[in-house]
C-alpha cells in the first residue's frame, strides 16, 4: 500500500460525498421556494438509502467476482472488504470511493421528478435503483463486466453515473408526466445564488470524482485534476457567449449550468486527453447542451431541471470524444482516440453509450411501475399546489413563525419535569 | 372613485392578472397576505415542536378604479379567481375621495386612466 | 516524518476548522432571522479566541507532560512546538489539528444557549471554557492523562469532545434559563436549506475529524473514515423511517439531525470497530436521540438547539458501544469490546462519560458564575424581543435597506478627500 | 516526483479553486439583492475566462523562461507543460495551481466597483487583466524576475495577488465613479450569513492558497499551514475588541472582514515566520484595515466592498512584516527580516509593494481605457436604479414568481414533440 | 360593513389572533409591515456606514366586519395588542360598499359569515 | 381622520420619507408591493423558459391624518416621489371612521397626535 495514495483517497471520497449536498444546493435553488426542502431531500436521502444499501449489496454486485453481467454476492455485507490492499489503497477505501459514486447518480436523477413525486414512494425508488440499475452498470464498466471487455474508455463515469442517471431522468419524467403548472405558468428559481454555490461546490468535489478515478495521488491524476479544471472553464466561456450573442444578457444559472455541463462531459475523458484536448471538448460541450435546454421548453417534457441536456448530452458528447481525443502519451499508454489512430475506439464509446441508455430505461421504467403497485407515485394535484414540502415533509424551507400556534404536548409526566432554572439572570434588562 | 380590494389565491394569480387585463384594467397592485378563514390549518413539525398553521398564503391586489369600472372589475376577479373550494378569498370595495397620479400631480378620474 | 501522512493531516486540519463554520451555518438556519447572526458569530468567535488561547495556553495544559490530571505550562505560547517530528508529523501541525478540536468544542456548546446570552459574557465564557475545561479533559483522555491510563477508548473525541460539550451545554442552558418566547410561541428555523448545508459540510468535514485523529494516512484513518460515512448513512436512514412511521413525513431537519448524531456516536467508535459494526451502531445511536427531542420539547429545558439529546445520548451511545464492538482484527490489535472478549472495557467508557459530565458540569457551571459576577449573563427580555442581532451585534442578517437612514459622517478633513472620479463614464445611460 | 506532493498538490489547488465561489459568496452577501448575482458572477466569470486566459497565454508570460520582466511564449496553449516533474510534482499540475491563482486575484477585483459596471466590458477587462497584469506581475516575484532576484519575499503572494488586486481595485473604483447612490443612501448587505459562510469557505481554502505554496507536503506547508489558522484567529480577536471598544457591539460583517483581513496579511509570510509571529502579525494587521474601513466611508472613494482596505493594506502590512519577522530557523535559512539581522529586507519588501502598486495601477487604467473606447463601462442611472440583476444578467437572484408571465414559445414542430406522459398516476389525489 | 386595518407589534401577533378567534372573528387577512412612529430608532452599522433604522417591523390586520361586528372587534384587538410602551399600534376602521366572497360570489353579510 | 395610501418608487423612498418629516408627518406604515402600470416590462430568461415580468417593485405607504392635513401630506409626497418617468405611482386618499392608538385606546384626533 502506498501511503501518498491513501492520502489522496481519503481527500477524493470526501469531496465526492460533498458533491451530493452540493447538487442539493444546486437543484434546490432552481425550485420554487415550496418545495426547496422536498427537492434538497432528493438528495440527501441518497446519503442514507444508497450508502447503506451499497454496504450491503451494491458494492457486491458492482465490484464482486460474478460474470461478464454483474457481480455476485460474495461481497455483500461487505464480507471480506478491509483493510487489505486493493490497489494501492486498502479495499474498504476503494468501495467508500466507488459509495459515494452510486449516491451522487442516484441523486441526479431527482432533477428531472422534482416538485410532484410523493417521497415515500420516491425513497423506495431510489434504493432500488442504486441497487439494480446502477450496480450492474458500473460492473459492466469497472467491474470487468462485458463493456470493460470491450475497452470502453470511461475514467470517472460518463456512462455509468451521467448518461445513466440522465437515461433514468428521461423516463421518470414520462412516467410521471409534467407538473400540473408546467408550461403554464412560469416555474421560477426561487434562489439563484444557491445554485451557483452549489455549481461551485460542485466543481469542488469533482476534482476528487474525476482525479480520484486515477485511485492514486500520481501523474495520471494530475492530469485528470488539470482536465476537470479547463475544460469545464471552456464550457463557461462559450456558455456565456452562447447567452450574450443570443439575448445580449449572461444569465447566472446559465454560468452554473455551463460549469457543470463542462464537468460532465470531461468525466469520461479526464486521465485520457491532453489538457488542450480537454479545453476543445469542454468549448464542443457547450453547444449540444446549450440548444438542448432551450429546445427542452418547448416541448411537453418536463424534465424539470434539465438532467437530460445537461448530464445526458454532456455525457454522451464526453463519451465520444474520449473516444476521438485520447491520446496514448498522456495516458501512460493505455488507449488512443480516432483522431490519434484508432478510430474503432469511438465505436466503442457509442456502444457503451447506447447500452447504458437502455439498460437505464428499461430498469428505470420497471422499478417505477413496480412501486407503482405499491402506492401512487405522484402526489395530488392539491398537494402539488401547496408544495411538497408542506405536504410531504411537514415543513417549510423558510419561516417567520407568523400565525403558527404552538400545540402544547402533554406536560411530561410529574418527577421527569425538569428543574426551573438554576439562575436569576432571566430578563435582567 | 373607488378602490378595489382583492384577496386571492397565490395559485391563482396569473388567471386574474389576465382577466383583469382583458377587462381593460391597466393598473394595479399586489403583494404577498397569509390569511385566515375557514381553511383547513396545516400541522408542522421541527424536531420536538408541533405547530398548527392557520394562516395561508394569498394575494391582495388593490385597483383604483372609476366607479362604472367597478363591477367589470369585480367580475373579472370572480370569474378567475373561483376554484370553488373554501380558502377563495374576498373582494372589498372602499370608497375613495381623491387619487392623485404622481408623475402628472393629475386628480381623480384623469389619475387612473392609461397613458396611451 | 512522513509526507503522506502530513498531506493527509494538512487536510485534515483544514477540514476540522471548516466545521465550525459549518456548525454555524446548521445552527444558524435554526434559529429566527432576528437572532441568525448572533447565532453564527457565537461559533465564528470560538475561531478567535479559542483558537488564540490554545495557541498561548490551551494546548500545553493539554498536551503538555504535567500530571496525570493536567499538563505544565512547559509549551505555553507553542514553546517547543516547532516543525520536529511528533509521530510521524510535525509537532506543529499536530498542535494545529488539535486546536480545530477544541474550537469546534466550544462552538458546539452554543446550541443551547442561543437567542438570549449577551454576547461580551458570552466571549469571556468561551475563552475560559477553551482553557479550564476542554484543555483538561483532553489531557485526560488523550493526553497522557488518568483516563488514557485507564485505557479508555476514544478514537476521535466522542467524550472529550461531544460528551463534554453536551455537559456544558445542559448547565449553561440551565443558568440561563429558557428563552422568553419558550414553550409560550413557536419558535421557528428561519432557513432549513441553511442548516440542511451545514449538515453536509459538517459531514465533509467529520471525515478530517475522525479520519484525521489516525494521525496519518493509513490503514486506521481508512477504516475511520469509512465508518464516518456508513454511521451516519444509517443514522439517516433510521431516522426518516421513524418520522415516517411517527407522523408519515420525513423532516428535513430530522434528517440534518440524524446525519449529526451518527456523525457523533461513530466519533469515539471511528478507528476501532468493524464497517458493519458502524453500521449497527449508526442504526442503534437514532433511537435514543430521537426520542429524547421529542421528550425535551415537552420539558422545561431550553436547551434551544438540542445539544444533550445530539451530542450528549450521541456521544454516550458512541462511547458505550465503542466499549462493546471493538474488534481488534480491526484496530490493530489495539482493544476489544465486551462482545469481542473485553467486558471491562464498557465499564471504563462508562466512567469515562460520567467523569467527563461531572467535570464539564461543574467546570461550566463555575466559569458561568464568575462572569455573571461581572456582567449580566442574559440579554434583557427587551433585547430578546427585537433580536440579539441588532441589540448585541447592531445589524440584521438580511436587510432591504427600507427606512434606513445614512447616518453622514463629518467629511474627511479637507486635504485627505480623495479626488472625484477620473472618469467622464459614470451615467453613461 | 513525490507522491505525497503530489497528493497535497492536488487538494490545495481544489482548495484554492474554491476560493473564487466562496469569494462570489463573501461579496454576493455584501450588496443589495437587487446586484446579488451580478456580483457573483463577477467571480464566477473569472473560473472561465481568467482560466482559459491562463492556459493559452497567461502561463508562459509568467512562468515561461522569457526575461526579467516578462516570460516568453514558448509555453503558450501549454506547450511542454505536461507530466513531467517541476520540483517534485508534475509541471501540468503546478501550472494549474498557479491558474487558480490568477483566477482569485482578477476576482478580488470586482469587490471595488459592484452594483455599477456592465456585464460585457468587465469580461473583457478581467481576461486581459488576467494576461497582462497578473501575469507580469506574477513573472516578476515568482517566474525569475527582477523582484525575484532582488530577493523579495511573498510567500503566496501578498504582493502578488493582494496588493496587485488592490490597486487595481483602487483605479477601478476611481475611473468608474461612485454608485449613483453611494454616501446619499444607505446601501446595505443583503445576506449577512452568506458573508459569514463566505469568509469562513474562503479561511478553508486559503489553506490550500498559504500551505500549498510550499509546493510540497513538508514542514514549510505545515508551518504555512499552523501560520493561516493563527494569524487570521488573531486578527478576528482584535477586530471584535476594537468593535466593542468604539460601538459595544461586535458586528458579523467586521468578524467576516477581519478573517479576511488576518488571511491576507499573513499570505506572504505564512511559510517565512513562526507561529508566535504570526500571531502578532494577524493582531497588528487588524489595526490598519480596521481604522481604513471607517475612514474611507467618508470620503468620495466608492470601493464599494473594501477591496483596498482590506486587501491593500493587509497586504502591505503583510509583506512588510515578512520583512521585519522572517526567521531563518522557521524558514529553513531562506531568510532573515528585520529583527532577526538583516534589516534591508524591508526595503526589499516595500521596493515589491511599490513596484506592484505602480505597475498595476498603470496596467488596470490602460486596460480600462482601452476598454472603454469600444463600449461604455458603466451601466446607466436607470440600470443601475433597477439593478444590474435584472438589466445584464436578465434574471433576479430570488423570485417568487408573482405576476411573472409565461412566454410561450412557439411549440416545437411536429414530429419532434414528445409523447404524452406514459402514466396514468398524475393527479391520483 | 367595515373594513378593520390594525397594525401591531409582530411580538403581540399571537395574542392578539388568539383574542380575536374568542371574539369569533373568523376571517382576517394580515402581512409584515414597517411602521414608524415615536418609537426609539436603532442604529446599525456595516464597516464604515453607520445608518438609523427608523422603521420598526410590524404586522397589519385587515379584517372585514359587518357593522355591529366592529366594536367587539376593535375591543379585542385594543385588549390583546397592548403592551403600554410607545409602539403599540393603531386600529382604523374604514367603511366597506361591497363584499363578495370568492367562492360563491355571495354578497356583503353573507361573504363574511363563516361557512360551516 | 383620512387615511392616505400612496404607492411610490422604492428608489424614491428615502426622499419622500424625508420630506413627510418636514411635512411634520409623524406616523406611517409602509411596506414593498408589486405594482402593474404603464411601466415597461422587464424579461428575465431562465434556462429555456423565458418570462415577462410586468409587476414592477414599489413601495406602499399609509398614514393616518386628521382632515386638515391631507393636503400637506399628499403635497409631500407629490414634491419628493416625481421623477417624472411613468411607473411613479399614485396616492389614495380613503375616508376613516375612526381610530385608535392601541397603546391608550385614545380615539381619533388623539390617537394620531404625536406622542412628544
Ligand atoms: N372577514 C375577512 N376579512 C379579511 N379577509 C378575509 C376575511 N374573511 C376571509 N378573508 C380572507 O379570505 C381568505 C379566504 O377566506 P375563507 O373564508 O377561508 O374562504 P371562503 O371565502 O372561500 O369561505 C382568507 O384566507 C383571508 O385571507
Ligand atoms: N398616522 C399613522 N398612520 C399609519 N400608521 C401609523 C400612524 N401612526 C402610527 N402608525 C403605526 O403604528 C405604529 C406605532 O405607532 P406609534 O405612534 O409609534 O406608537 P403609539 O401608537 O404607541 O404612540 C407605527 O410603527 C406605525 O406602524
Ligand atoms: N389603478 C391603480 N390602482 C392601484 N394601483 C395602481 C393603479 N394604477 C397604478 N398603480 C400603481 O402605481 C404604479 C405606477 O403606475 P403607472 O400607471 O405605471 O405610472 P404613472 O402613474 O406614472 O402613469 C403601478 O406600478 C402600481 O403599483
Amino acid at each position: 500500500m502506498n501511503n501518498a495514495d491513501i492520502a489522496w483517497m481519503l481527500v477524493a471520497t470526501a469531496l465526492v460525498l460533498l458533491m451530493t449536498p452540493a447538487l442539493a444546493l444546486f437543484y434546490g435553488g432552481l425550485v420554487r421556494s415550496k418545495n426547496s426542502l422536498n427537492t434538497m431531500m432528493m438528495s440527501f436521502a441518497s446519503l442514507g438509502f444508497v450508502g447503506v444499501g451499497w454496504a450491503l449489496v451494491g458494492y457486491s454486485l458492482a465490484f464482486g467476482p460474478g460474470n461478464l453481467w454483474l457481480g455476485d454476492l460474495s461481497r455483500a455485507m461487505l464480507r471480506g472488504v478491509g483493510l487489505e490492499p486493493s490497489g494501492s489503497i486498502p479495499h474498504l477505501l476503494f468501495a467508500a470511493f466507488q459509495c459515494t459514486f452510486a449516491i451522487i447518480t442516484v441523486a441526479l436523477i431527482s432533477g428531472a421528478i422534482v416538485e410532484r413525486m410523493r417521497f415515500g414512494p420516491y425513497l423506495a425508488f431510489l434504493t432500488l435503483w442504486g441497487i439494480f440499475v446502477y450496480a450492474p452498470l458500473a460492473h459492466w464498466v469497472w467491474g470487468g463486466g462485458w463493456l470493460a471487455k470491450l475497452g470502453i474508455l470511461d475514467f470517472a463515469g460518463g456512462t455509468v453515473v451521467h448518461v445513466n442517471a440522465a437515461a433514468a431522468a428521461l423516463v421518470a419524467a414520462l412516467v410521471l408526466g409534467p407538473r400540473k403548472d408546467f408550461a403554464r405558468q412560469a416555474i421560477l428559481p426561487h434562489n439563484v445564488p444557491f445554485t451557483l454555490l452549489g455549481a461551485g461546490l460542485l466543481w469542488f468535489g469533482w476534482f476528487g470524482f474525476n482525479a480520484g478515478s486515477a485511485l492514486g495521488a500520481n501523474a495520471s491524476a494530475a492530469l485528470a485534476f488539470c482536465n476537470t479544471m479547463l475544460a469545464p472553464a471552456a464550457t463557461l466561456v462559450v456558455w456565456i457567449l452562447l447567452d450574450l450573442s443570443r439575448t445580449g444578457r449572461a444569465t447566472a444559472v446559465g454560468a452554473a449550468t455551463g460549469i457543470v455541463v463542462g464537468l460532465v462531459a470531461v468525466t469520461p475523458a479526464a486521465g485520457y486527453v491532453s489538457p488542450l484536448s480537454a479545453i476543445l471538448l469542454g468549448a464542443v460541450a457547450a453547444f449540444p447542451s446549450y440548444f438542448a435546454l432551450l429546445w427542452r421548453a418547448r416541448t411537453r417534457l418536463d424534465d424539470s431541471l434539465d438532467v437530460v441536456a445537461a448530464h445526458g448530452l454532456g455525457g454522451t458528447v464526453g463519451a465520444l470524444l474520449t473516444g476521438v481525443l485520447a491520446e496514448r502519451a498522456w495516458n501512460g499508454g493505455a488507449a488512443a482516440g480516432a483522431l490519434f489512430g484508432e478510430p474503432r475506439r469511438v465505436l466503442v464509446q457509442a456502444a457503451g453509450v447506447v447500452a447504458a441508455i437502455a439498460f437505464s430505461a428499461g430498469g428505470t421504467f420497471a422499478i417505477l411501475k413496480l412501486v407503482g403497485l405499491f402506492a401512487p407515485l405522484r402526489a395530488g394535484v392539491r398537494e402539488e399546489g401547496l408544495g411538497l414540502d408542506v405536504t410531504q415533509h411537514g415543513e417549510e424551507g423558510y419561516t417567520r413563525g407568523e400565525g403558527a400556534i404552538l400545540v402544547l404536548p402533554d406536560p411530561a409526566p410529574a418527577g421527569v419535569g425538569l428543574p426551573a432554572p438554576l439562575s436569576a439572570e432571566s430578563g435582567s434588562a | 372613485m373607488k378602490l378595489v380590494v382583492a384577496i386571492v389565491r397565490p395559485e391563482k394569480l396569473g388567471e386574474v392578472l389576465e382577466s383583469l387585463y382583458r377587462a381593460e384594467v391597466r393598473g394595479l397592485t399586489i403583494h404577498r397576505v397569509q390569511g385566515h378563514g375557514g381553511e383547513m390549518e396545516r400541522v408542522e413539525t421541527y424536531r420536538g415542536t408541533t405547530v398548527k398553521m392557520d394562516l395561508s398564503d394569498k394575494v391582495r391586489l388593490e385597483i383604483g378604479v372609476s366607479d362604472h369600472f367597478v363591477e367589470p372589475t369585480v367580475k373579472a376577479i370572480l370569474d378567475s379567481a373561483r376554484t370553488g373550494d373554501v380558502g377563495d378569498g374576498k373582494i372589498f370595495v372602499l370608497p375613495v375621495e381623491k387619487v392623485y397620479r404622481i408623475r402628472t400631480a393629475e386628480e381623480d378620474q384623469a389619475a387612473v386612466t392609461p397613458v396611451s
